[in-house]
């Protein structure tokens, strides 16, 4: 009896065996593989040709293009409003989340009310925000102090950081949670202080899912397009703005694509340098 | 040493403990015996600061401690699920205590050292607890705990869910070091073993109320009520009642009849009286002695050094009683019970 | 301004077909704007479908770039489609319309003013590509409880005092054609001189210095006042004139500086690929018999080029004759789009 | 000071502080609802007395209720379709093991690292080059593949944690593959599934960036109606959709004990 | 009734077990006991058709199975984490196993009673095993794999886990059922107390191969080779020589001498020399006896019905005990060890 044979009928391997025997669940593993592969991964691809301009003297003149400073600015504006946002998200997630892990008496309800923003479509809760701190809208109205924060960078940030909330918190909640009540009184009777065992016991052990948080939180805000449209001005321009206004506005797809390549690729090598310092499996498992 | 007075809790409404007094002495070893939910874990966790009494006080060397946070009590406390950081060295863990005990870094590092030495895990320093054994786990939250001489010890069930072999392996461990260290030390357990083969001290405990504090050997020799009767070490019980004939004390319990010794009881008196398996010889030939009654064995469980028969009596009650390993007897054979007078205890 | 679905405006009643006499192949669709401006188009179809028995289905995109998109992405699905000016020239450039017979839409060259009938960017050569619809211009509009003097000029963006407060539009041909006029130059001739191009640009960099934002829809603009974000606000006449419908809005003045200010027109196009081009047709003559131009004018508040104008067109903000303007010439424009686009860019991002 | 009163006071100052936090997670929110009843006809904080009538126009709103079904539409079949695929490539990808298998099952994330301005391109160039249609069958497939990344999550970390003796006593007990499947890993894991597809299904209804340019003339979903109604005026029928939507929300998050937990 | 011949499993390069072969017969209960690792569950696993087997071959009641899938055996298992389908009640769970077995409705819903009432949980048909205590879970366990009447039934450290009040009364539990039911039992346990108590053979295992299958007692009586002696069971153990001294056979290592009546060893051969805690006898006086050996108490553990005592002999090894309960003597204390000749074990 050959290796293979054993595998396809050990127990353990239902889901294969149940597809007719002749299926193993390496095969269904491909299945998901090719579906991202056929629809995701192949379109993106596509637009490497898309963004050169193939027989002509100059292929990598979208290239170049986006070497020019306005757009160097967009891919550095995207990276850099991308930690500001995961810095300020985590903060505040952190502190929702040891709430609801360790001090909510209606955990339910509470976790309702973190979920809740994310049924209001992004366009509507920055619309709320940009109300909110508007001359004529109701924190002047009610205070008299007209806060000139919009069209600025904190403005795009504070957007961000509101409609991404909810995403850091599940992974945080979900990790101080897990944590053995008993590592948190082992800190306290050998002697630590409240603070002391938050800073030396929960917070290292919540790392993973606040670590998963920020990943999420970075890939959302850095690509993110609607913020920086509704909520800045044209300094705030970030790269999928840039993005949409090259195809959509100018129709220049060759541009759009070598913009959408080069992101790319800083983004998964930026994700490859961070996996050297967290593992990018588990961080991930976390979300 | 320690005190612990009148304590009482209620979570909300349920009362886990009650009115619980009791002191350990300098150096002592104290068990808290009792079933699961009785309130030993609710009693430990107030004397850690961990949990706050509803009504009484904890007295550490002579101070009202009641209101001090677990962080300000100098305590050493090992937990069932041993509680070692799961992101710090074996050295790292045992450090831990030192430090927010204000250790200067060299003592630090020396006495992380001997601790390791103690727990004869000298080459472990650099695991984390993850790539331990469940038993090597228990000896560095004993030591972690050790570490920084804390005035008192308390330990959460810490064997459960080892093994027996490794339960046994650990019990001797502790032991030791409790010898060695000579720490003042509070024991929660529901194993009657570990509290017989350990203490200095057992604290029967049921219901969140207290049923008897003495020596091992006064627990099982002479429990204070049928609970402890029961829940320490198995027996076989009659419930009869007391005549007295010339001099003699019988405990009458329908065909059966049992001679005591003691003699206090009162004529009409109804007693429960119990007889350990160990304290009674099965036999397969009447001997004529004088509290033997005769049965049939249903059950024999050879546990290796001995075998525990279940033998059900002409008058249909069941006894357990122990043998020398493998007897020569088999499920279904008359069997004759006897023990000595001295040896039932009477409640 | 309900929310009663622009693309639904006359989808309801034209079930039957068959009795144009043209085909009969189904509802014609329209794709527009969105907006007043579409359900101003809408009610006008709307009386067609009556008599014709065709009923013609409305969809909007929220700019000319996404109509082009749709279009492209979705061909066969639109036979009428509503296009600015820069839209029409990219729609020639993309090719996704046709040339228009002239002769089956006859209410055209009796009703609107040959003036206007001979843009550059609604013909290809000596093909008709599009009908010139309404027109306007590009102003800017103040909130005089903010600032208490009237303004008249372009210079008043530029002002220190209004740093922050000013808000500009978004789309690169407007905003340098605006600043080609407040500097007092042609936009049609920068493209052919170098002194000229630095002129304009210098100017964008001085009216850039007062903005916090850049709008790339009408609706934003109008938000952008009624909010009291901007003080000034770069907008369309049309538009100030409905917040003013709104009431409560008198305090923000509309105006066409006398330096001079973009023109900019909307025009009706036929989609390539369209099935129903007869019958397509036969809808744009109705649209341009005189009663419904006029009622197009009145609600949508702008410009028609109808021969006569009546009063109350003449009284509107963006009021501008044809004879009186000067639109771009595309032809040379649309090639520097992009490199201006970029040029601009750096100056909004300094 | 004593332990109660000095835990009393940090926890005072945690709740405060928390209640700060969520203060400004639930500012938005907290606008939307109050513009949804405002008597003006743009989205403004209700200054003199208060009015139903955009929920009114919300029901008149063809447009609005037009889109509202398309997204409905897009979002249950898309959610249904990652949920299989998802579930099934989790199933694979625990399952089974070859050389690099973690390395590569990160593909299965990367729709959830791209940014979607990118995917929308790339999908509408790709769509456009197999001659797939845009409308239901771009939307369906655009959505399944962003959120196929939440499903493989999920239910791979509720595979990874399965006790697989389950299984075999399910055979033991006399169950072949396809029924032990049915009646024991299936009803298991299914709220695994049931949350990753919920997650599918949000990620679905709230998607604008990719979402604009996958739409065609009939198949605008809420999002992008949202965006083309902002450039043409926005009335506050939006805020008054969004306050129903929350409604459901938060019925369906309190009634069943489920979906709150993932 | 079942017969495993030549059964090998190797896990890629890993030998988890090497040409393993036995029989049970109808109605036998046989433990496979062994340290973790040596193989058990691949052994139990191979025979439920969950793993194939790398090499022999698996026949029940005569019938070769090696090539049928699990549900075609007709086999009953309860696993050391009981399996229990958490999201079926105690009634659903039972009922499982009799409906893939063909069973009709009225059928099932009969033997699911039945069941519940073999195992004392009649009133827990409708809880879900979430909330049922560890015991009773087992229980359950145990009735859904009885339920269907399965030729053989598997038990897998079914016990492992459990603390050890309950594990001896589920142990009881299982000897009751296994007699009432009669079914064939193949039971896996690395606790030798539970392979003693309950089984008619025991296959002892170790690292994949077995050391011995041999009845309870021959196994504890006379193990076939270190590894048995050592893991079944505590002793004390001394390596000797042997010299034949006018008839009598004797062990020498260092001062101690021990005579045996054993006597078909040969001069000068090296033994190891077993001798179990429970025959050595220790007292405060010395009585001259043949095999006496003096020494220090160095510990004492109250196991309750007996104590065990380490004893350090005067050479320095350690020899271990059983004594009486509460036996009056102190740590430090001379005491005499003395053990019969006949009871010393000899490999
Ligand atoms: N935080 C709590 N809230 C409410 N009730 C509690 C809490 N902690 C314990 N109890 C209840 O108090 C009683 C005593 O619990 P405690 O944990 O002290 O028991 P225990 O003796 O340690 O039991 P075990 O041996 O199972 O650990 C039990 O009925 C328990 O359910
Ligand atoms: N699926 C597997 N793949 C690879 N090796 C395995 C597998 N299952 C078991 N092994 C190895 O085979 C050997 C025997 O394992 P088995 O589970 O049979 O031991 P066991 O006697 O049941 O131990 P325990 O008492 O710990 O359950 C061990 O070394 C184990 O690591
Ligand atoms: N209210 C509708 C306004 C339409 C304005 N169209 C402007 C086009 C400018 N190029
Ligand atoms: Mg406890
Ligand atoms: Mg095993």
């Amino acid at each position: 009896m050959s290796t293979r044979q054993s595998r396809l009928r050990t127990v353990t391997r239902t889901v294969g065996e149940q597809l007719g025997g002749r299926v193993g669940n390496r095969h269904l593993a491909a299945l998901g593989l090719g579906f991202v592969g056929v629809f995701f991964v192949l379109p993106i691809l596509l637009l490497v040709p898309e963004s050169l301009a193939l027989g002509t003297s100059a292929p990598f003149q979208a290239y170049s293009r986006a070497m020019q400073g306005i757009y160097v600015n967009a891919f550095v504006r995207s990276f850099l409003y991308g930690i500001m946002t995961t810095v300020a998200t985590l903060s505040l997630a952190y502190l929702i989340a040891y709430y609801l892990a360790f001090a909510a008496r209606r955990i339910r309800m509470a976790m309702t009310l973190v979920i809740v923003p994310l049924w209001i479509a992004y366009i509507v809760r920055y619309f709320g925000i940009l109300l909110f701190f508007s001359p004529a809208g109701p924190l002047a109205d009610a205070t008299g102090y007209e806060p000139s924060i919009l069209f600025t960078t904190p403005a795009v940030v504070i957007g961000l950081a509101n409609v991404y909330l909810p995403f850091a918190v599940l992974p945080i909640y979900n990790s101080l949670n897990a944590i053995d009540r008993e590592l948190v009184s082992a800190s306290r009777v050998l002697g630590a202080t409240n603070w002391r065992t938050i800073i030396s016991v929960i917070f290292p052990l919540s790392l993973p899912g606040l670590v998963a948080a920020g990943l999420i939180v970075f890939i959302l805000a850095a690509g993110s397009f609607l913020g920086p449209a509704v909520l800045g001005g044209p300094k705030q321009t970030m790269i999928a703005n840039v993005i949409a206004q090259a195809f959509l506005d100018n129709f220049n797809i060759q541009f759009a694509s070598a913009l959408a390549i080069i992101y790319t690729v800083l983004l998964v090598g930026l994700l490859l340098v961070f996996n050297t310092a967290f593992d990018l499996r588990e961080v991930l498992g976390n979300i | 040493m320690l005190e612990v007075k009148n304590f009482t809790k209620y979570y909300d409404d349920l009362c886990a403990v009650k009115d619980l007094s009791f002191r350990i002495e300098e150096g002592e070893f104290v068990t808290l015996l009792g079933p699961s939910g009785c309130g030993k874990s609710t009693t430990l966790h107030s004397i850690a600061g961990l949990v706050e009494p509803t009504d009484g006080s904890i007295h550490l060397r002579g101070t009202d401690v009641t209101d001090l946070p677990p962080e300000k009590r100098n305590i050493g406390m090992a937990f069932q699920s041993t509680a070692l950081f799961p992101h710090m060295t074996v050295r790292e863990n045992i450090a831990y205590g030192l430090k927010m005990h204000g250790y200067e870094k060299a003592d630090v590092q020396e006495r992380v050292e001997e601790s390791l030495e103690l727990v004869d895990m000298p080459d472990h320093g650099d695991h984390v607890p993850g790539e331990l054994s469940g038993g090597q786990q228990q000896r560095v939250s004993l030591a972690r705990a050790l570490a920084y001489e804390p005035d008192i010890l308390l330990l959460d069930e810490p064997l459960t869910g080892l093994d027996r072999v490794l339960r046994e392996e650990m019990r001797g461990w502790l032991n030791r070091i409790q010898r060695e260290v000579g720490v003042t030390t509070l024991y929660v357990t529901h194993d009657q073993e570990d509290a017989l083969s350990m203490s200095d001290t057992v604290i029967v405990l049921d219901d969140g109320r207290d049923q008897q504090i003495d020596s091992p050997e006064r627990i099982y020799e002479s429990p204070a009520n049928e609970f402890v009767a029961e829940f320490v070490g198995k027996s076989t019980q009659f419930t009869g009642t007391v005549t007295q004939e010339n001099g003699h004390t019988i405990v009458q319990n329908g065909t059966k009849s049992i001679e005591l010794t003691e003699s206090d009881l009162t004529d009409g008196e109804t007693v429960s009286v119990f007889i350990r398996p160990e304290d009674i010889e099965v036999g397969l030939e009447q001997i004529g002695a004088d509290n033997e009654f005769s049965g049939t064995l249903t059950d024999i469980a050879n546990l290796g050094n001995r075998a525990e028969v279940t033998v059900t009596l002409d008058d249909g009650t069941t006894a357990l009683a122990h043998t020398s390993r493998f007897p020569e007897m088999t499920v279904g054979d008359t069997v004759y019970l006897r023990f000595d007078t001295g040896r039932v205890i009477v409640l | 301004t309900g929310g009663g679905g622009s693309n639904s405006g006359g989808s309801e009643n034209g079930s039957s077909s068959g009795s144009g006499g043209s085909g009969g192949s189904g509802p014609l669709r329209f794709l527009g704007f969105g907006g007043n401006t579409q359900k101003a188009q809408m009610s006008v179809f709307e009386s067609w479908s009556e008599n014709s028995g065709t009923a013609v289905k409305g969809t909007s995109a929220s700019g000319t770039t996404e109509m082009i998109s749709l279009i492209k992405q979705n061909p066969g699905s639109f036979d009428v489609v509503a296009l600015n000016d820069t839209g029409m020239a990219r729609a020639k450039q993309e090719d996704v319309i046709e040339p228009i017979d002239l002769s089956k839409i006859p209410n055209y060259e009796k009703n609107i003013k040959e003036s206007a009938r001979t843009l550059s960017f609604n013909v290809d050569g000596d093909k008709t590509m599009g009908l010139i619809r309404e027109n306007g211009a590009t102003g800017y509009a103040y909130n005089s409880e903010k600032i208490n003097k009237e303004l008249t000029s372009w210079e008043a963006v530029k002002n220190p005092e209004y740093e922050g407060k000013v808000s500009l539009i978004d789309r690169t041909m407007d905003r340098l054609a605006n600043c080609a006029a407040a500097a007092g130059v042609n936009i049609n001739e920068v493209p052919g001189s170098e002194s000229k191009k630095e002129k304009m640009f210098t100017e964008a960099e001085e009216q850039n210095k007062n903005v916090f934002a850049y709008w790339s829809d009408g609706a934003t603009s109008i938000r952008y006042l009624r909010q009291e974000n901007a003080w000034i606000c770069e907008a369309w006449g049309g538009r100030v004139l409905a917040l003013h419908g709104e009431g409560g809005y008198d305090h923000i003045k509309y105006v066409v500086p006398n330096e001079g200010a973009m023109g900019w027109s909307d025009n009706l196009a036929i989609v390539k690929g369209s099935k129903n081009t007869a019958t397509a047709h036969e809808l744009l003559n109705h649209t341009y018999q005189r009663e419904q131009l006029l009622t197009l004018s009145d609600k949508m508040n702008y410009t028609v080029q109808v021969k006569n104008p009546p009063k109350k067109m003449k009284q509107l903000p963006d009021y501008a004759p044809a004879e009186d303007l000067a639109f771009r010439d595309w032809g040379a424009l649309l090639e520097k789009q992009d490199a201006w686009t970029q040029r601009l860019d750096k100056i909004k991002q300094n | 000071m004593s332990v109660q009163s000095s835990s009393r006071i940090r926890r005072a100052g945690l709740v405060g502080t928390v209640g700060l936090v969520f203060a400004f997670l639930l500012l938005p929110v907290l606008i939307v609802v109050l513009t949804s009843f405002t008597t003006q006809n743009f989205p403004a904080i209700p200054q003199e007395g208060i009015s139903l009538k955009w929920y009114g126009e919300l029901l008149n709103d063809q447009k609005l209720i037009d889109a509202l079904t398309v997204s409905l539409i897009v979002a249950t079949f898309s959610s249904i379709l990652s949920s299989i695929v998802g579930t099934i490539a989790a199933f694979g990808f625990v399952r089974s093991e070859f050389p690099y298998k973690e390395h590569i099952s990160t593909v299965m994330l990367l729709p959830m690292i791209i940014s979607p301005v990118i995917t929308g391109i790339a999908l509408v160039r790709y769509f456009g080059t197999i001659s797939l249609p845009s409308g239901y069958p771009a939307l369906i497939l655009g959505h399944t593949v962003l959120s196929l990344p939440y499903v493989f999550l999920l239910v791979r970390s509720e595979l990874v944690t399965f006790d697989q003796d389950l299984e075999r006593a399910s055979r033991v007990l006399g169950a072949d593959p396809i029924t032990t499947f049915r009646q024991v890993t299936g009803p298991i894991i299914s709220p695994a599934i049931l949350a990753g597809g919920f997650i599918a299904f949000v990620v679905s209804f709230g998607e604008f960036t990719a979402t604009q340019f996958l739409i065609s003339p009939e198949t605008s979903t809420v999002p992008v109606v949202i965006y083309t109604m902002l450039r043409t005026g926005l009335t506050p029928t939006i805020n008054a959709l969004s306050v129903v939507l929350i409604l459901i929300m938060v019925v369906a998050a309190l009634g069943s004990r489920r979906f709150s937990t993932s």
